[in-house]
């Protein structure tokens, strides 16, 4: 029954997001759309997939389309240029999607054949062979690891992407500039500054309980990834983008990111050393569960470093970019004074 | 019937109005918002579909014996990375846009792309 | 003792969703920005920790009574500083509330530019 | 060095296009490249005259090179079409040298190289297109033919040279992808095999009108041989040089184009099935057609060069009628009309060109009285077109003659009526030249004898005006051609025995 | 090692890519990304060696049976496209860091050679793979790739085409995404072999047909056919030089090859030719794309985009050989998909010298270069030659097998149409060849291209004349693929 009202409340929001003309409304629906998905998620047991959409989905993607909004502007222009066409291809589509909805089986069932062919052995002989709990992280990070490992290098290329499409070559002057500011802001911010120095510590040590947590409950490298992120941008909005590359700087969090992915594949070429196939954890200690515990430790591991420092790298140039944008509004303005 | 497939006909709704929004709204934050809401409405699918009835969460405990599907929750949590990366790949490309640009609305690009065509087509006619 | 227990977890859900309640009918029928953050201040700190020590009466082993008083304590920390950000950043922008038309010199501040 | 047949038979394709790297290094030094190339048609000559003694005494030579794709190799081999074309081509080669030395010197043209490279290769794909053993090398040498002529054709480099290049190219590449490669492939896909056999290559089950349409694939396809639509290729590739417009029409690409449509009457359907075909009587009176109508057209055209291009259309006409005749007298008729054809027609270019060099005229109408200057040239020009016309001193005769017999066996009047008539018109528009030249109304003569000077030889004789002649080079080229028409008439036993053994297999 | 093959030709370059990153000098990313790249050749050498030796060859990963672990198949067809794109990203990355000194920012050298090892090792992944999910992370990692090289080019217009591109394809790929939803749902696996095994006893239902259409059509938009085909003008023609040259002559074969992998290997030959009418449809969107995108390549001002135009077009050519069903018209499709990853990448490599000598690539700029750039233009000219089929060049081959092909059904209209479109090729070929050698060069003479630039372009050009002649290889390799696709799917 949950799942009625979530649905309908979703389809809701889409059609509100559909009608509305303010960009920063639109997010801010955007986000809540990715929140109540989360939420139906746990509705359908998927609790792995809800940590991630409400950390991923609500989080970060909203955050980015914030900063991008800011430096775009909020306004969207009325005309919908072809309104037409665009319901001619959806209505297609949907009736097509509709035509092929009339011989699925039915929500829930249990007979279906997605339940009988390859699932129940993951659910039935995982405990043996690995030996976690949490059937989702034994299947991410050993059945199918392969998968997990693409899915890290997506990641790589779009913060290797974001990279080399915003990158800004740091000039020393600007620094000192910029850091004056940042401390004349200081009473301006006050109160949410004390607080997030409270705050902070306890997010990142959430994010290594996440990290560890994942063969017993829903946790795992992605969402660790995203949540110790999280704390670092929260510094970098409060403290400036200057002071947060004095902590993190540029080289170190690339070199991270790279070490991520490296540490990912070590991982299956340490296997290959050995013996067994590439991901084979069986082979990297003498005792097969034991090394499936290990391997997966390791690679949730490599998954959780590369995310964090992606995440801050996207974040960092989007920054960067904003503060670009602002020195050159600046320079004009003084110039026009 | 009705509520078996109710799932998925909401499911498709969403897609479509994802989709909708790509193809008629000319803003680029717009098309990626709804690039990203027509991705989640997908992974919706995905879910609805690995749900069994009286199962619970794939996380092996003694007192329970019927599970959910747990490979869709894995396929999901790797689409989900695909999404976001699309997005901060989107959004960077609209912020580069707007500076070469100085407008993230589809027509005026495309009139100013057609401007500077026709600029160069008189020049080369002359 | 389990019918105690139920009925106090009980009697806080019920206060906590009427509070629920009332602060998203205060959003609705206030006049201004101001008065309508005050009514989702309530729900967002109040009417959250109310329904949280429901459920703590309501949780089974020691782990899950661990992890909602953490939360408790999360969000009574976090509650009023969105509001007091919000607050801020609505002031800072100009809005004025709905009575003052002008403001006395002496408590404004202007400052060069918000970070975002 | 005794070199086999077969190596001979090879080295004949390979050498001139090997000889390009030669003519490129000795690129700056001209007589150096002009010496390099004469060697070349030297000892082609010798190879191609050793083969035609081994194909006389009786040898099968053949080649196998490689398997381009499986079934469809590229392999030659020796049988008497292919060796009289040879023949006359490497000939032929060596003369057009010695006259493109006289000409481009007095000319200065520019970028001579390019010119004896090109030439070069296109003689190199008429060796390999006239010893191919089956369509499918004779359809890659046929296009590696036509695109080394294109730079000739736009030798000048000019915007006129363009269009006529573009115009060239266009209708040999489209003639050539859209018709011919679709008629290879289907007969390869009918018939099963490429390789020229005597009888023809298709199965007797196969229905007439495939084959039929087949046929006509052909004819459309092979647009070197410029049956009429698709003839306007030849005359917009006059703006090329003369020595190149002569390798076009006499040597090298009108020559392949008929060899060809000769070979896939002869090797490919052979004449039994051609008799019979529902096609061949259209095809017969299209040829007929283009015959008369590029003979009428000829005579309107008042630039030389442009007269004798529309004069090959209509010639070209005969020898594709004497393959569709499907007679045995037909086929010989055509195959002495390529020789005779060649002699006669590259012998009118030479003079085309040589009246260009020495008195920078090209319109008939300011040639006349231009004997007096050039009575070697003129009196080859009578000569050549006699042998055009058909009438007994020159070679041409005996062509004219098979052809009318084999439109008699074949009892195609309407044909022998065509070719009557096409020969008187081919007198009216050919002897009024040499005509006006030797015997001008004396009136018109005595204004315009301020004749401006050119570096020909001038020898001055009593009558008062100076004899100017084409450069030495040129003038030996011309009198050997007019002789070989003269010779092919007074002997024309080799000629006749090659042509007759096309139809009954080896020597 | 040998044994461990399949998976070190995927997983070199993709770890290859992170230490690109940490090397940090651009000089040393791209000695260390050819290496690399041609590390990649190699093993595909021997992956196809070993194939055609000893017929298919499967790895699973992490020791797991097929069904239930990840799987790599090798067969003929994965061995050869391995092997194109290897080779061509070899011979590409000669040219870049000189072309790449005028179009791209100093500082951003090695994040493209990142990307480039990136889009490299997803398309290697895509081809390599066995499991349809995997294929779908692999399609993503190239496309992300894509984008972000694209849109590094130098004009701001490659920004806004790499968006469309983005738009375009992240449709394409979550259409594909839907449609491995709806295949798992009904036969609860993800491997295409296991896959092509449960499918027939659900083919008859609704929820397979639209997941056949959702995955045609996702797979159509990567593979720019006629209708979908708006983006790759652009973005092939604003993209830096050594990404079009790369791109045009792998990414949309990939894309071809899982059209192919998808209807043969997965949903079987019966289901996708007879339920479905794809052969009438994609026998005139072939034709239909073939002229329709020629005769706009006769229009273009910009040589890329011209190129790019004729890229469609050729497609054009391998969809209709693709659409015949038949094994030689499999023969055919594939034979052009090697030959015009040889033209293509030729071509484009040639403009890129163009590109760096001239600056801009509009046709007007290639007045005289006839004579000042012989070399580059002679590779066009021999590019150009082998686009429109003429013997002894690459394209001829492919051309007389697809002819053979379709005049074996009997449609021998259809072959016309077919030697109409190259009729098309010998104009806009034609038109480049006269601005080349017939006009005089207006602005200041200008330098034959770098020996960096032709030592790659001529080698493409010679495989292009040397495949055109002995084509034992190439064929040899084209018809055991196709008899395998057609013998027991997989």
């Amino acid at each position: 029954m949950i799942n009625i009202v979530l649905l309908s409340l979703l389809v809701v929001i889409a059609i509100a997001i559909i009608r509305m003309k303010d960009l920063f409304a639109v997010v801010m629906l955007t986000g809540i759309y990715g929140l109540l998905s989360a939420s139906f998620f746990v509705a359908m047991d998927a609790v792995d997939v809800a940590f991630t959409e409400a950390a991923v989905g609500a989080g970060i993607s909203t955050l980015l389309m914030l900063v991008a909004i800011t430096m775009t502007g909020r306004k969207e222009k009325v005309t919908r240029h072809k309104p037409f066409a665009a319901l001619f291809i959806v209505l297609i589509t949907g009736g097509l999607l509709i035509y092929g909805t009339l011989d699925m089986p039915l929500f829930g069932s249990a007979d279906a054949p997605i339940h009988s062919h390859v699932a129940p052995r993951y659910l039935n002989d995982s405990m043996q062979e690995i030996g976690i709990p949490n059937v989702v992280t034994s299947v991410l990070a050993s059945y199918r690891a392969f998968d997990t490992f693409g899915e890290v290098v997506v990641i790589f290329t779009a913060g290797i992407g974001v990279l080399a499409l915003l990158f800004v070559p740091r000039r020393k002057e600007e620094d000192e500039k910029i850091a004056s500011i940042n401390d004349s802001m200081h009473e301006h911010h006050l109160v949410i500054r004390i607080i997030t120095k409270m705050l902070i510590p306890f997010i990142l040590l959430f994010a290594l309980y996440v990290q560890f947590h994942g063969d017993y409950g829903p946790g795992g490298g992605f969402q660790a990834g995203v949540i110790f992120s999280s704390a670092i941008v929260l510094y970098t909005m409060l403290f400036g983008l200057s002071t947060a590359r004095k902590v993190i700087n540029q080289g170190f969090i690339q070199l991270m990111a790279a070490f991520g992915v490296l540490f990912y594949g070590c991982v299956g070429i340490a296997s290959l050393m050995n013996g067994g196939n590439f991901f084979d954890y069986n082979v990297l200690s003498d005792d097969p569960v034991a090394g499936q515990h290990l391997g997966i430790l390791l690679i949730e591991w490599g998954v959780g470093v590369t995310v964090a420092a992606i995440m801050i790298i996207i974040f960092f140039s989007f920054a960067g970019r904003r503060e670009l944008q602002q020195h050159s509004e600046n320079n004009k303005n003084r110039e026009s004074l | 019937m009705l509520m078996g497939l109710f799932n998925n006909w909401v499911v498709i709704v969403l897609m479509m109005s994802g989709l909708y929004i790509v193809i008629a709204h000319g803003n680029l934050i717009k098309k990626l918002v709804g690039l990203t809401i027509f991705q989640t409405s997908v992974f919706i699918f995905y879910i609805s579909m690995a749900k069994v009835n009286g199962g619970s969460a794939p996380i092996l405990s003694e007192n329970i014996s019927l599970y959910s599907n747990p490979l869709p929750h894995v396929l999901i949590l790797t689409a989900i990375v695909v999404g976001i990366a699309t997005t901060a790949l989107g959004l960077s490309l609209v912020v580069r846009l707007k500076e070469s640009y100085g407008t993230i609305e589809e027509e005026e690009i495309q009139r100013q792309d057609n401007q500077q065509n026709q600029a160069l087509n008189k020049e080369r006619d002359k | 003792m389990e019918i105690l227990l139920s009925i106090t977890s009980g009697l806080f859900l019920f206060i906590g969703s009427f509070l629920c309640i009332s602060g998203g009918v205060g959003i609705i029928r206030f006049p201004d920005f101001y008065t309508r953050m005050h009514a989702a201040g309530v729900t967002d700190t109040l009417g959250s920790a109310m329904i949280l020590t429901g459920l703590m009466f309501q949780s089974g082993d020691l782990l899950v009574f661990a992890k909602l008083v953490m939360v408790l304590l999360l969000i009574l920390l976090v509650g009023p500083t969105t509001s007091h950000v919000l607050a801020k950043a609505a002031f800072h922008n100009g809005l004025l509330p709905q009575g003052l038309n002008t403001l006395s010199k002496s408590d404004d501040k202007e400052d060069t530019s918000s970070n975002t | 060095m005794n070199l086999s047949l077969e190596v001979m038979l090879q080295l004949s394709i390979v050498l001139p296009i090997l000889s390009i790297f030669a003519i490129i290094a000795a690129g700056r030094y001209p007589n150096l490249r002009e010496g390099v190339t004469i060697t070349t048609c030297l000892i082609l000559i010798c190879f191609v005259s050793n083969l035609y003694q081994g194909l006389l005494s009786g040898e099968t030579i053949s080649a196998f090179w490689w398997e381009l794709l499986p079934g469809l190799t590229i392999s030659f081999d020796i049988e008497p079409l292919g060796m009289l074309f040879a023949l006359i081509a490497s000939f032929l080669w060596l003369v057009t040298t010695c006259y493109a030395i006289g000409y481009m010197r007095s000319h200065e043209e520019k970028n001579q190289t390019r010119f004896y490279v090109c030439f070069a290769v296109a003689i190199g794909a008429v060796m390999g297109l006239a010893f191919s053993a089956n369509l499918f090398t004779l359809f890659v040498f046929y296009e590696v033919l036509t695109l080394s002529t294109y730079p000739l054709v736009t030798h000048a480099g000019t915007e006129k040279a363009k269009q006529g290049g573009r115009i060239y190219l266009g209708i040999l590449l489209t003639t050539s992808i859209v018709f011919f490669l679709l008629a290879i492939v289907s007969t390869w896909f009918v018939a099963g095999t490429l390789d020229f056999k005597l009888g023809g290559i298709f199965a007797d089950d196969v229905n007439p009108l495939i084959t039929g349409t087949l046929l006509v694939l052909f004819i459309f396809g092979i647009g070197k041989a410029a049956i009429m639509p698709f003839h306007r290729w030849l005359p917009a590739a006059m703006v090329a040089p003369t020595p190149v417009s002569s390798l076009l029409h006499a040597v090298a690409v009108v020559k392949a184009g008929v060899f060809t449509v000769l070979k896939v009457c002869v090797f490919i359907f052979g004449l039994d099935l051609l008799a019979v075909l529902p096609t061949t009587q259209f095809l017969l009176y299209l040829a007929g057609a283009s015959v008369l109508i590029a003979s009428i057209v000829a005579m309107r055209q008042d630039n030389l060069k442009a007269r004798l291009a529309y004069s090959t259309v209509s010639q070209l006409g005969y020898i594709t009628i004497g393959a569709l005749l499907a007679t045995s007298s037909g086929v010989i008729g055509s195959s002495m009309h390529i020789a005779m054809h060649a002699f006669g027609k590259i012998t009118l270019f030479f003079c085309a060109g040589a009246i260009l060099v020495t008195l920078h005229k090209s319109k008939i109408s300011e040639m006349a009285g231009i004997g007096r200057q050039m009575p070697i040239t003129m009196a080859a020009f009578f000569i050549a077109s006699l042998s055009i016309i058909g009438v007994p001193p020159t070679g041409g005769t005996w062509s004219k003659w098979y052809l009318m017999m084999g439109a008699l066996e074949a009892d195609q009047f309407a044909i022998m009526m065509i070719l009557m008539a096409s020969s008187l018109l081919n007198i009216a528009y050919l002897l009024p030249i040499p005509f006006h030249a030797f015997f001008p109304n004396l009136i018109s003569f005595k204004q315009e004898n301020q004749i401006p000077s050119s570096t020909g030889t001038s020898i001055n004789t009593m009558s008062g005006l100076q004899i100017k002649e084409a450069p030495w080079p040129s003038l030996i080229a011309i009198v050997v051609t007019t002789l070989g028409c003269l010779t092919l008439f007074v002997y024309p036993q080799p000629l006749f025995e090659l042509a007759s053994a096309v139809l009954t297999g080896r020597g | 090692m040998i044994t461990h093959l399949p998976i070190l030709q995927v997983v070199i370059p993709l770890m290859a890519a992170p230490i690109c990153l940490i090397l940090k000098r651009p000089q040393l990313a791209w000695i260390f990304a050819l290496a690399v790249s041609g590390l990649a050749f190699a093993i595909s050498l021997v992956l196809l060696q070993q194939v055609m030796v000893s017929g298919v060859i499967s790895y699973e990963l992490g020791g797991w049976q097929a069904p239930w672990g990840i799987e790599y198949r090798i067969d003929q067809l994965n061995a050869l496209m391995l092997l194109i794109i290897s080779t061509i990203s070899t011979i590409v990355l000669f040219a870049a860091p000189e072309s790449l000194d005028k179009e791209i920012s100093k500082d951003k050298h090695t994040y493209f050679y990142v990307l480039y090892l990136l889009s490299l090792t997803g398309m290697l992944g895509i081809v390599a793979t066995g499991d349809a999910f995997n294929v779908f992370v692999f399609l993503e990692i190239t496309s992300l790739s894509a984008y972000a090289l694209i849109a590094m080019g130098k004009k701001k217009q490659a920004v806004w085409a790499s968006f469309q591109y983005l738009v375009m394809g992240t449709i394409g790929a979550t259409f594909i995404l839907i449609g491995i939803g709806l295949m798992y749902q009904m036969t609860g696996t993800l491997n295409m072999q296991d896959l092509a095994q449960r499918l027939p006893e659900v083919s008859q239902t609704r929820t397979v047909f639209t997941a056949f259409a959702f995955v045609i059509v996702g797979v159509c938009l990567k593979l720019a056919m006629f209708p979908l085909h708006l983006w790759l003008p652009n973005a092939y023609a604003y993209a830096p030089s050594i990404v079009t040259a790369f791109f045009s002559a792998t990414s949309t074969k990939v894309a071809i090859y899982l059209l192919i992998r998808f209807t043969f290997s997965v949903f079987g030959l019966s289901f996708s030719f007879t339920t479905v009418p794809l052969q009438t449809l994609f026998m005139t969107l072939g034709v239909l794309g073939i002229f329709v995108a020629s005769i706009s390549a006769i229009y273009q001002h910009n040589i890329k985009h011209l190129f790019a135009y004729s890229s469609i077009a050729q497609i054009g050519y391998m969809i209709v050989g693709f659409s015949i069903s038949s094994v030689s018209g499999l023969t055919a499709t594939l034979l052009h998909l090697f030959n015009h990853a040889l033209m293509k990448s030729a071509i484009f490599l040639a403009l890129a010298a163009v590109a760096y000598r001239v600056g801009n690539v509009q046709l007007d700029n290639l007045k005289g270069l006839g004579r000042e750039m012989p070399w580059t233009m002679a590779a066009i000219v021999i590019g150009g030659l082998s686009l429109i089929g003429v013997p002894l060049t690459v394209g001829f081959v492919s051309k007389w097998y697809l002819l053979t092909a379709l005049i074996e059904q009997g449609w021998w209209p259809i072959a016309v149409l077919i030697l109409l479109g190259s009729m098309l090729a010998v104009i806009y070929v034609w038109k480049v060849v006269e601005i080349a050698y017939f006009k005089e060069s207006s602005g200041a003479p200008v330098k034959e291209a770098p020996l960096s630039f032709l030592i790659p372009i001529w080698t493409l050009v010679i495989a292009n004349v040397y495949f055109g002649i002995d084509t034992r290889f190439s064929v040899e390799i084209a018809q055991a693929a196709a008899q395998s696709l057609f013998g027991g799917g997989l």
